[in-house]
C-alpha cells in the first residue's frame, strides 16, 4: 500500500469510526500518534490474573489495567532505557504506608483515586481484592504466600482510606511482594454485582472485563488475534499515558514479527529473538535487559546415577563451551556467568561461577569419577524454548562427545515440559531458566535449590542450604547475618553444582517509533510509560 | 428420492461422528503433559495443581470423564478452552469463518487456474504444453506451504512493499464489518463498506496464493484425467460428427461430464486444505481454526482439541452431503440409481 | 518362459516406458540422484553435518556451497545427509500404509457385506479428521521420534490406498478371470492376493508416488510445528523451519537450499507416478 | 456424390505408426446405399471417420482425397467442415446409449445441432426437435424430449441418434454398426427405419457392418474390406453367389444361418464325429435361485430341471436376464442355488458349498469357458501361466511335466507355441479364446460349460472356434453345456436345446424338433429374429 492510499484510508477509517457507536469504533491507524501497536508471539487467554489457567502473557493486563498498592522505582538499565529498581519501593495506589516496629503490621493510606466507572477506590476494595488473591488458589496464592499473605483474616479495611495487613512473621519480602502483578485492586462493588453463588469471586465477569483503577482498560479482546487497551484519562496513580489506544497484536511467526517492526507497521516488538535484537539494534532502538534474578542453566538431576558423582558434574561443567553457547544461543545478549567474578559484589546474584571451558580438566574430573569411560544420557529440552535450548544442547552434546559422554537430545512438548522437568523432576540432564520476581539471592535459592521446591529440577538436597535459606529468606538485607549466609550458599551451590549456570538471559524489546520502554521483573510489556518517539 | 439419498447419507455419517468423538477423546488423553500442571501456572505447588485438576474434572476416572463429556456435548456444551479462556463453541464460531474464507478463496483461485490448465493438457495429451502443465503443478505441490508463505511475505511485503502487512484478516486501518456470516468479504459487501472489502481482500491475497499453489496439482490432474476420458467418449464423436464447434464440445459437452470426478476431488482437497491450513495460518497470523488447533494440541487443551476435531468432522460430513447434492445437480443419473 | 526371459522383458519394458515419456525419464534420473545421495551422501559430503564451527551464518562460498547455519554447520552437507532420513521416512510411511491399505481394501472390496461396512466406516472416520492435525496428535501422543512420524504419516495415508484398492478389487471380484481362477481351484484368499490385487497396482503406484512426496512434506510440516525428528539430526523440514526465521534477516540460504532440495525430492516423487504405473501395468507391454 | 481416392490413414501408436487404411477407392452415387463389410481391424470404421475427419487422437490422413460434391473434404478448413458435418453428411454409431451425452436431455442435444446449423431459432428449436423425434417414429415425442439417455432403451436411443443425425436433413448418412449392440428384434426395426428414411429423402447411406447378412439385406452395393484394403466389391447377389477373393469366400462361409452345418462354416471343413451318448452325467433338479434385490427378493431361477447325458451337448438359449448364466454358474459351482439339487455322476454337488468347492475332488471334472475372452484372462498372466493355473492348483504336476502339458494343450487348441509367453493384450481375440479353452481343458474335465464362448469374436474366428469345439468334444469325449443367445449357433453344435425365459425352461427338446416345430411362442419369436441368409 502506498503512503497516499494509506492516508486516504486513514481518513476514511477515521470518518467511519466516528460515525459508529462508541464500542465498535476501535481500530484506527497505527501512525496516527494516538495509537501504539505492539506485536508479540503469544496468546493472552484471560483478563483476570487470578483465574485458573491464566497464562503468563495475560499478566500484562493486570499491570496495565489495574493498580497495586505499591510499585518499584526505576533506574537506568545496562540493557538500555530504564529498568525497575528493587531497592526502591514507590507508592502506586497507596499514598503512604507504615510498618510497625515488630514488622508485623503494615498500614497503607490510599490516595484519592476512582475506578473507571467513576466510583472511588476504597480500602474495602483492596481487602476484597487481596482476599480474592489468596482464596482462589493456584499460582496467585503461591505468590502471595511468598510475601507472607495466606489468609483473608490478615487483611483489614480500617476505614475508606486505610488498609492494614497483619503478618504472621516479619519478612523483607512482604512489601516487595505487593508490587508484583498479583495483588491488584479490583472494583469490588461492580465485581460483586456480577458474582453468583457458584462464582462468588466473579471470575467469569473479570475474565472478560477489566474493572480497575489502572491506566488503561481493555476495550476489545479477541483471543488469538488482538487486545486493545484504551486509556483511562482519570488515572490517579501515575502520569497519564501518552497513547490513547494500544493494540497488542498476536503474530505467531517470529519472521513476520521482525518484518512488521522493521517496516514500521508496529512500534514495539516484545521479546524478540536475540539474533534479531543484535541485527536490528543499528536500525532502531533495541533494549536487551539482562533479566534480574534469572539464570539459564544446565540441570544435573542428582536422582540419576552418573550425576550423583560430583566429579561427573564438574567434568560436565568444564566441558561446556560457554562462549560458543553464549554467542550461538544468545548472540551475546545478556550477561556471561562463566569464568572468574571481577565486577559484581560478593553477594550479587546471578554471578560468575568460576568454571570455564577446559576439556583437559573435564577429562581429568571424569577420569577421577566412577565413570572414567563416560556414559550415555538423554538431554532434554523444551519444544517451546527451542530458540535458546536447541543451540545450547547441540553445542553441549558436541563437546561432551569429546570427553566420552554420549548425549541424545530429547525434545519434550511444551505441555509436558513443566510436568516432566519441574513437577515430576524426572529429566536426568536438561536445561532450565528460572527467574525470581523478587530480586534477592535467597529468593532464588528458595525456589531452585531447596529440596522439593518447584524449580529445583535437579532434586538437589543439601541440609546446610536448607537451613541457610530458611534463616535468610525473611531477614532484611542489612541484617548482619545476611551477607555471610548468602556467600555460603553461593559457595556450596557452585561447588556441588546441581545446576551449572550458563548466562543471564536478556529480554529483548525492539522499538520503532516509540520510546521510554521500561524493563520489569515480570517480563511483560508495561505500556504505561511508552511514548511516541 | 433425493431426500432419501440425503437421509441415508446422514445415517451413514452417525457412526463416523461417534467414532471421531471417541478417538479424539482417547487421543487427547494420550497426549503427554498434565494440563493441570500446565494451567496451574508457573509457581504452582502440589496443592494448587490438585485444585486445578479438580476444577478441570481431570481427577475422575476416564470413563466417567468421557460420559460427562458426551453428556455436555449432547446439551450443546463443548466446554471451555483453557488457552483462550473462551467457550470452545464461540472460539470456533469466530475462527471457522476465517479459515473457511481463506480456504474457499484459495480453492476458487486454484480452480480458476487448474481447471483450464487441465483442460488444455487433456486436449493435447503428450504435447509440450501437457508436460509443462504437469511439471508446473507438480512443482506447486512440492513446495511446503510454510516455505512458500514466508517467501511470498519476504518478497511482496518486505522487499517490494506491495502486499499489506501479514497480520491476520484486516489491517488496523479498517473496522471489522458487523458479523453476519463471519466472512469479512461478504459481511463488508453486505454493509456496503467497500473499503473494508478491499482491505480484507488484500489480506487474503498472499495466503490464498500460498494455498492455491499447493492445491493446483490434484485439481489439474483430475481435470486432465476426467477430460481425457470424456473426450474419448462416443458422445463426443457424435457431437463432432454433428458439426458442433470445438469450444462447445470441449466446454459444453466434455467438461460438464468431466466435472463429476473433479467435484469429488475438490471435496477432498477442500477438507484436506482446511486441515493443512495450520501452517499457512501460522505464517500469516491468520486467526483460523488451524492455528487454534495447533496451540490447543501443544498445550494439551483437551476441550479445544476435541471441539476442533468434532467441528471438522461435522464439516466433513456436511461437505460430503453437499458434494452428493452437487452430483445430483450435475448428473441426472444420480438419485435414480439409489432406487 | 524362464526367469531370464522375463527379467529381460521387464528391463526392456522399463526402458520402453522411459523412452516413451521424457518426463518419466527425467524423474527416474532425479530419483537416481536422490538414491545416490541417500546411500553415499554421508560418506561423500565435504563436512561433518553435525560439527559446529566458528564461522556461523556464512553465505554460500567455495568452502561452504550452501553457506553455514547458526551453529556454523555446513548446510550443503546437512542437506545431502538428510536425504537418507527423509527417504526412510517417506518410503517407510508409504510402505506401511501401502500394506495396511492393501489388506483393508482387499477385505472390504472382495467380501463386501459387513467387513466392507466396518472398514469403510473406519476409513471414513480417519478421513473425517483433519489429517495433518491427526498426524500431529499421533506424534504428540506417542512421542517425538522418527518411527512415530512414520506411523502417523502411514495412518493418515492408509485410507487413500484402501479406497483405491477397494474400488479396484470390487470391480474385479466377479470378473471372468476371477471366476476362472476359482474354477482352477484357487481359494478366496489366493484369488484376492494373487489374481485380483496385482491388478490394482497401477492406480496404486500413482498414489504411492504422490504420497511419498506428501510424506516428506508432512514430516517437514510436523517439524515446522516442532514435532518431528530429534536434533541435531539433519532433516529438510527442520532446516526449512529453522531457516524460515532467518529469511527476513537476510540469511536466505538457510531456508532456501533445504527448501529447494525438499521441493526437488517431492517433485521427483510426484513425477514418478505415471512412470511407475506404466511399469507395473502389463498392458503397457508391447 | 462422394468419391474417395487412394485414402491412406495412419495412426501413431506406442508401437510405432500403424497403417489402418492403405489406399482405398470408393464412390457413392446419389441415393445409393453402400455397405462396407469387414471384421474388426479391417479399417472400415476408420474409413468412415476419415470422411468427416473425426479420427481419434493420433490418427492422420496421410494421402488421398475425399470429394463431396465439388469439395475436397481433406483440404477443407475446420470451419467449413463443421458446416458440412451434421448438415450435409451425418453419422450414427454403434452403442447408441454411449453416443449420446449422458447428462443432457435428448431434446436439447437435438436442438444443439439444429441451432448450430441455423436450422432453428431459439423460439422454434423445441418444436423442430420434437418434429425430428417424430420423424424417427418415436411415440409421445414431446415427453421423450425431456428424457435423459439413461432413461431410454437401447433401441430408443438409436432412434434418437438417428433423429439427431437426420435433423438437418443431410444428403449422406454414414451408419457405423448401427445395430451391433441391439437385440435381434430391435435390429430389424432400426434398419427398416433407416431404409425408409433414406428412400423418402433420397439420401445416400454408407452402412458399415461386420454382418454380411445384414449388409446384403439392406445395401445396393457392397465392398469387403480386410487389413485396410478393399478386397472385393459388387452387388450382394454377386458376392454371395460367386465370391472371387478367398477372404470373401471365407466370410460368406462363416456367416451362420439356420440349417447350415458346422463344418460348412469353414471353407473345406469336414464334419466332426459326434461322440456316443452315455448315461446321465449331469442332472439338474428343480433348481431355484433368489437374490435379495433392493426392492425385495428377485427370483432369478424358478425351478429349472434337465438331464444331460455323458457325451451330449445341451444348448441353453435365452436372452440376457433369462437366467441361463445363473444356471451355468450354479452347475460350475461358482455360486449356490437357493433350492433344488444338482447331481453329477449321480452324486449331489450342492452338498459342498460353492465357497469350499475349490478343494473338492470333483473340481477338475467340471470346467468352464467364459464369454469374454479378454475379461476372463488375468491381464498379468502370460498365456502359458493362464493355462498352467488349474494344473498348478488341481493337477499336481511337477514344473517340467506341467510345461509339457501346457504345450500339449496349446497344440490341441491350435495355439502356436511361440504365443505362450505373451500377455493377453498381446493376443488376438481368437487366440485368447483358444487360451481360455486350453485352460478349461487342462485338468481333463468331464463336463465343459461353454458360456457364449464366441459371442465376442468375429464370424470367421467364431467358425474356427466352433469347429475346434466340435472336434475336441469328439476327441476328448467331452460333455458340453453350451450357453448362448444365438439360436443359429446353437443349432449347429448342440443335439438338445433348452430355451429359457424369466428363470424357467419354456421349451426343451432335440435341436431339430425345437427349431423346426417350436412349441412355445417365445421360441418362435427368437427364431424369427435370426437374420436370413444372404440373398
Amino acid at each position: 500500500m502506498t503512503d497516499v492510499s494509506r492516508r486516504h484510508f486513514l481518513q476514511l477509517g477515521a470518518a467511519t469510526a466516528s460515525a459508529l457507536p462508541f464500542l465498535r469504533a476501535l481500530p484506527a491507524h497505527a501512525q496516527s500518534g494516538d495509537v501504539l501497536v505492539a506485536v508479540n508471539g503469544q496468546t493472552i487467554n484471560s483478563l483476570d490474573l487470578h483465574r485458573t489457567g491464566t497464562n503468563r502473557p495475560s499478566y500484562q493486563v493486570a499491570i496495565n489495567c489495574y493498580d497495586r498498592l505499591v510499585s518499584f522505582g526505576t533506574k537506568p538499565s545496562m540493557g538500555g532505557g530504564l529498568e525497575f529498581d528493587y531497592s526502591k519501593v514507590e507508592p502506586e495506589l497507596a499514598e503512604s504506608w507504615t510498618v510497625s516496629d515488630d514488622g508485623l503490621i503494615l498500614t497503607f493510606t490510599l490516595r484519592d483515586a476512582t475506578f473507571q466507572d467513576g466510583s472511588p477506590v476504597t480500602a474495602a476494595d483492596v481487602k476484597w481484592s487481596f482476599d480474592r488473591a489468596v482464596s482462589l488458589g493456584g499460582f496467585p496464592a503461591v505468590q502471595m504466600k511468598a510475601g507472607g499473605f495466606t489468609r483473608p483474616d490478615q487483611f483489614a479495611a480500617l476505614d475508606d482510606k486505610t488498609f492494614q495487613i497483619t503478618l504472621d512473621a516479619p519478612s523483607k519480602l512482604a512489601i516487595p511482594d505487593l508490587a508484583v502483578p498479583i495483588p491488584f485492586v479490583i472494583n469490588s462493588k461492580l465485581a460483586m454485582a456480577n458474582a453468583t453463588d457458584d462464582d462468588p469471586w466473579a471470575t467469569e465477569y473479570l475474565h472478560l472485563n477489566t474493572i480497575g483503577s489502572g491506566a488503561f482498560k481493555v476495550a476489545r479482546w479477541v483471543p488469538g488475534e488482538q487486545l486493545i487497551y484504551e486509556r483511562n484519562n482519570d488515572w490517579a496513580s501515575g502520569p497519564v499515558p501518552a497513547y490513547k489506544r494500544v493494540v497488542i497484536r498476536e503474530v505467531p511467526s517470529a519472521a513476520t514479527r521482525r518484518a512488521v517492526i522493521e517496516r514500521g507497521d508496529a512500534q514495539i516488538s516484545f521479546n524478540i529473538p536475540s539474533k534479531d535484537a543484535l541485527e536490528m539494534s543499528d536500525k532502531m532502538e533495541v533494549n536487551s535487559t539482562p533479566i534480574a534474578n534469572c539464570i539459564n542453566c544446565v540441570g544435573l538431576n542428582t536422582k540419576f546415577e552418573p550425576f550423583q558423582d560430583s566429579d561427573v558434574r564438574k567434568a560436565v561443567a568444564y566441558a561446556i563451551p560457554y562462549e560458543a553457547i553464549f554467542q550461538a544461543a544468545a548472540f551475546g545478549r545478556g550477561a556471561p556467568l562463566w569464568g572468574e567474578e571481577t565486577e559484581r559484589s560478593e553477594i550479587a546474584w546471578p554471578r560468575r561461577t568460576g568454571y570455564v571451558e577446559d576439556l583437559d580438566l573435564a577429562r581429568a574430573h571424569l577420569a577421577k569419577s566412577g565413570y572414567p569411560d563416560g556414559f550415555e544420557v538423554p538431554f532434554s529440552i523444551s519444544l517451546n524454548q527451542l530458540d535458546w535450548m536447541e543451540p545450547t544442547a547441540l553445542l553441549i552434546q558436541e563437546n561432551l562427545a569429546k570427553i566420552g559422554i554420549t548425549v541424545t537430545i530429547d525434545k519434550i512438548p511444551g505441555a509436558d515440559w513443566r510436568t516432566a522437568s519441574l513437577v515430576e523432576k524426572r529429566l536426568a540432564f536438561h536445561l532450565e531458566g528460572f527467574g525470581g520476581w523478587l530480586d534477592t539471592p535467597d529468593y532464588y535459592f528458595f525456589w531452585a535449590y531447596k529440596d522439593g521446591h518447584l524449580f529445583n529440577s535437579s532434586n538437589y538436597r543439601n541440609d546446610e542450604i536448607e537451613t541457610l535459606v530458611d534463616n535468610t529468606l525473611h531477614i532484611p538485607v542489612d541484617d548482619p547475618a545476611y551477607a555471610p549466609n548468602v556467600k555460603r550458599m553461593f559457595e556450596i551451590a557452585l561447588d556441588e553444582l546441581p545446576r551449572i549456570p550458563l548466562w543471564q538471559p536478556a529480554l529483548n524489546v525492539a522499538l520503532n517509533g516509540a520510546s521510554d520502554y521500561e524493563f520489569w521483573f515480570h517480563r511483560q510489556l508495561d505500556v504505561r510509560p511508552i511514548k511516541p518517539a | 428420492m433425493r431426500a432419501r439419498l440425503v437421509g441415508a447419507r446422514l445415517l451413514q455419517a452417525i457412526p463416523v461422528v461417534i467414532g471421531v468423538v471417541v478417538i479424539t477423546f482417547v487421543l487427547t488423553r494420550a497426549l503427554p503433559g498434565d494440563p493441570a500442571v500446565y494451567f496451574a501456572g508457573d509457581a504452582a505447588d502440589e496443592a494448587s495443581i490438585q485444585q486445578v485438576r479438580e476444577q478441570l474434572g481431570l481427577d475422575a476416572p476416564l470413563p466417567q470423564q468421557f460420559i460427562r463429556y458426551v453428556g455436555d456435548l449432547l446439551r450443546g456444551d463443548w466446554g471451555n478452552s483453557l488457552s483462550t479462556g473462551q467457550p470452545v463453541l464461540s472460539d470456533l464460531a469466530r475462527r471457522l469463518p476465517a479459515s473457511l474464507e481463506l480456504t474457499l478463496i484459495a480453492l476458487l483461485l486454484s480452480c480458476a487456474i487448474a481447471i483450464p490448465l487441465g483442460v488444455m493438457a487433456a486436449t493435447r495429451p503428450g504435447s509440450w504444453r501437457d508436460h509443462l502443465c504437469r511439471v508446473l503443478v507438480t512443482a506447486g505441490v512440492s513446495l511446503p506451504t510454510f516455505f512458500t508463505g514466508i517467501l511470498l511475505i519476504y518478497v511482496f511485503y518486505y522487499l517490494l512493499d506491495i502486499a499489506p502487512s501479514p497480520l491476520g484478516r484486516l489491517d488496523f486501518l479498517y473496522i471489522e464489518p458487523a458479523p453476519v456470516t463471519g466472512f469479512y468479504l461478504i459481511d463488508s459487501a453486505l454493509a456496503g463498506d467497500w473499503d473494508t472489502f478491499g482491505g480484507a481482500a488484500r489480506q487474503l491475497v498472499l495466503p490464498a496464493i500460498t494455498m492455491a499453489i499447493f492445491t493446483l496439482a490434484p485439481i489439474a490432474r483430475m481435470t486432465r484425467a476426467a477430460m481425457l476420458q470424456a473426450l474419448s467418449s462416443d458422445f463426443i464423436r457424435t457431437a463432432r460428427a454433428a458439426g458442433l464447434p470445438r469450444g462447445r464440445i470441449v466446454y459444453g459437452y466434455a467438461l460438464r461430464n468431466a466435472l463429476l470426478p473433479v467435484v469429488t476431488t475438490l471435496g477432498m482437497v477442500f477438507s484436506f486444505a482446511l486441515g493443512a491450513n495450520v501452517l499457512v495460518e501460522k505464517v500469516f497470523a491468520w486467526p483460523g481454526i488451524g492455528s487454534y488447533a495447533v496451540d490447543a494440541l501443544v498445550a494439551s487443551d483437551y476441550a479445544a482439541v476435541q471441539g476442533f476435531v468434532l467441528a471438522m468432522a461435522l464439516l466433513f460430513v456436511t461437505l460430503n452431503l453437499i458434494i452428493d447434492l452437487l452430483y445430483a445437480v450435475i448428473d441426472p443419473r444420480i438419485g435414480f440409481d439409489a432406487t | 518362459m524362464t526367469g531370464t526371459t522375463q527379467s529381460h522383458g521387464f528391463a526392456s519394458h522399463v526402458g520402453h516406458v522411459m523412452r516413451q515419456n521424457p518426463v518419466t525419464m527425467i524423474a527416474f534420473g532425479m530419483l537416481g540422484l536422490l538414491v545416490f545421495c541417500a546411500v553415499f551422501g554421508p560418506a561423500l559430503v565435504p563436512h561433518d553435518p553435525l560439527a559446529s564451527g566458528a564461522r556461523i551464518l556464512q553465505p554460500p562460498s567455495g568452502e561452504h556451497w550452501f553457506g553455514t547455519d547458526h551453529l556454523g554447520r555446513d548446510v550443503f552437507s546437512r542437506v545431502i545427509v538428510a536425504t537418507r532420513l527423509d527417504m526412510v521416512i517417506s518410503v517407510g510411511a508409504v510402505a506401511l500404509s501401502f500394506v495396511a491399505g492393501a489388506i483393508l481394501g482387499c477385505a472390504a472390496g472382495y467380501w463386501g457385506g459387513w467387513p466392507d461396512a466396518v472398514i469403510s466406516r473406519g476409513l471414513d472416520m480417519i478421513m473425517a479428521f483433519p489429517l495433518f492435525v491427526l498426524a500431529m496428535g499421533i506424534v504428540a501422543a506417542l512421542g517425538n521420534t522418527v518411527e512415530n512420524v512414520i506411523y502417523a504419516t502411514a495412518v493418515i495415508n492408509t485410507p487413500f490406498y484402501a479406497r483405491v484398492v477397494r474400488a479396484e478389487v470390487n470391480i474385479r471380484r466377479e470378473a471372468g478371470f476371477v471366476q476362472a481362477a476359482r474354477l482352477a481351484g484357487n481359494s478366496d484368499l489366493r484369488i484376492v492376493a494373487l489374481h485380483i490385487f496385482p491388478n490394482a497396482l497401477p492406480p496404486m503406484m500413482v498414489q504411492v508416488s504422490l504420497n511419498m512426496g506428501w510424506a516428506v512434506l508432512n514430516a517437514a510440516g510436523l517439524s515446522f510445528i516442532g514435532l518431528g525428528v530429534r536434533p541435531p539430526t539433519p532433516e529438510w523440514g527442520i532446516m526449512v523451519a529453522e531457516g524460515a526465521n532467518y529469511i527476513i534477516s537476510g540469511e536466505w540460504w538457510l531456508a532456501v537450499f533445504p527448501g529447494l532440495w525438499l521441493m526437488f525430492a517431492v517433485f521427483t516423487f510426484n513425477l514418478l507416478g505415471d512412470g511407475l504405473r506404466d511399469i507395473v501395468d502389463p498392458r503397457q507391454r508391447r | 456424390m462422394l468419391r474417395i481416392a487412394d485414402l491412406r490413414v495412419r495412426f501413431a501408436t506406442r508401437n510405432g505408426p500403424v497403417d489402418a487404411v492403405r489406399g482405398i477407392d470408393l464412390s457413392l452415387g446419389n441415393g445409393e446405399t453402400l455397405g462396407i463389410v469387414g471384421e474388426s481391424g479391417s479399417g472400415k470404421s476408420v474409413t468412415a471417420f476419415s470422411i468427416l475427419r473425426i479420427l481419434d487422437q493420433g490418427g492422420e490422413i496421410v494421402s488421398g482425397a475425399v470429394r463431396y460434391g465439388g469439395m475436397d473434404l481433406r483440404q477443407a478448413s475446420e470451419r467449413d467442415l463443421n458446416d458440412i458435418r451434421g448438415r450435409e453428411i451425418s453419422m450414427i454409431f454403434q452403442n447408441p446409449r454411449a453416443a449420446l451425452n449422458p447428462i443432457r436431455k435428448v431434446g436439447h442435444q437435438i436442438e444443439d445441432v439444429l441451432r448450430q446449423h441455423a436450422q432453428a431459432t431459439r423460439q422454434d428449436a423445441r418444436a423442430k426437435a420434437i418434429a425430428a423425434l417424430e420423424e424417427v417414429q418415436i411415440k409421445d415425442a414431446a415427453a421423450r424430449y425431456h428424457a435423459y439417455p439413461f432413461e431410454l432403451s437401447g433401441g430408443m436411443c438409436q432412434r434418437i441418434v438417428i433423429a439427431l443425425a437426420l435433423a438437418c436433413r443431410p444428403r449422406l448418412l454414414i451408419a457405423d454398426e448401427p445395430t451391433t449392440s441391439l437385440d435381434v428384434t430391435t435390429q430389424k426395426t432400426v434398419m427398416d427405419l433407416i431404409r425408409t428414411l433414406a428412400r423418402d429423402r433420397k439420401m445416400g447411406v454408407i452402412l458399415i457392418t461386420h454382418d454380411l447378412g445384414l449388409a446384403g439385406q439392406y445395401c445396393d452395393r457392397l465392398v469387403v474390406m480386410k487389413d485396410g484394403q478393399i478386397v472385393e466389391s459388387g452387388t450382394p447377389a454377386d458376392l454371395s453367389r460367386a465370391p472371387t477373393h478367398p477372404y470373401t469366400r471365407r466370410l460368406v462361409a462363416a456367416t451362420p444361418h439356420p440349417g447350415k452345418k458346422l463344418h460348412q462354416l469353414v471353407v473345406d471343413g469336414t464334419p466332426a464325429p459326434i461322440p456316443a451318448r452315455g448315461e446321465v452325467l449331469l442332472s439338474v433338479r428343480d433348481v431355484t435361485k433368489t437374490y435379495a434385490g433392493k426392492s425385495g427378493p428377485v427370483d432369478a431361477l424358478r425351478g429349472v430341471s434337465f438331464d444331460l447325458p455323458q457325451g451330449g451337448c445341451l444348448g441353453l438359449v435365452g436372452e440376457s436376464g433369462s437366467g441361463k448364466s445363473t444356471v451355468s454358474s450354479i452347475i460350475a459351482r461358482l455360486q449356490d442355488a437357493s433350492g433344488g439339487d444338482v447331481l453329477f455322476q449321480g452324486q449331489s454337488l450342492c452338498d459342498v458349498p460353492a465357497s469350499r468347492f475349490s478343494r473338492d475332488p470333483r473340481r477338475p471334472l467340471i470346467q468352464m469357458v467364459f464369454q469374454d475372452a479378454t475379461d476372463s484372462l488375468n491381464p498379468r498372466q502370460t498365456a502359458s501361466q493362464a493355462i498352467a493355473e488349474p494344473l498348478r492348483r488341481l493337477g499336481g504336476l511337477r514344473a517340467g511335466a506341467r510345461r509339457d502339458r501346457v504345450h500339449e494343450l496349446a497344440e490341441q487348441v491350435g495355439l502356436p507355441a511361440n504365443l505362450l509367453t505373451r500377455l493377453p493384450h498381446q493376443l488376438s481375440g481368437g487366440q485368447k479364446a483358444r487360451v481360455g479353452i486350453a485352460r478349461a481343458l487342462a485338468v481333463s474335465p468331464r463336463l465343459l460349460i461353454l458360456d457364449e464362448p464366441t459371442a465376442a469374436l468375429d464370424v470367421s474366428i467364431q467358425a474356427l472356434v466352433l469347429n475346434l469345439l466340435a472336434d475336441l468334444r469328439h476327441r476328448l469325449d467331452l460333455t458340453y453345456l453350451f450357453v448362448s443367445h444365438d439360436l443359429s449357433v446353437v443349432q449347429m453344435l448342440c443335439d438338445t436345446v433348452a430355451v429359457m425365459r424369466r428363470g424357467q425352461i419354456v421349451e426343451f427338446g432335440a435341436t431339430e424338433q425345437v427349431l423346426n416345430t417350436p412349441a412355445d411362442s417365445y421360441t418362435r419369436q427368437l427364431l424369427d429374429a435370426v437374420p436370413q441368409p444372404i440373398v
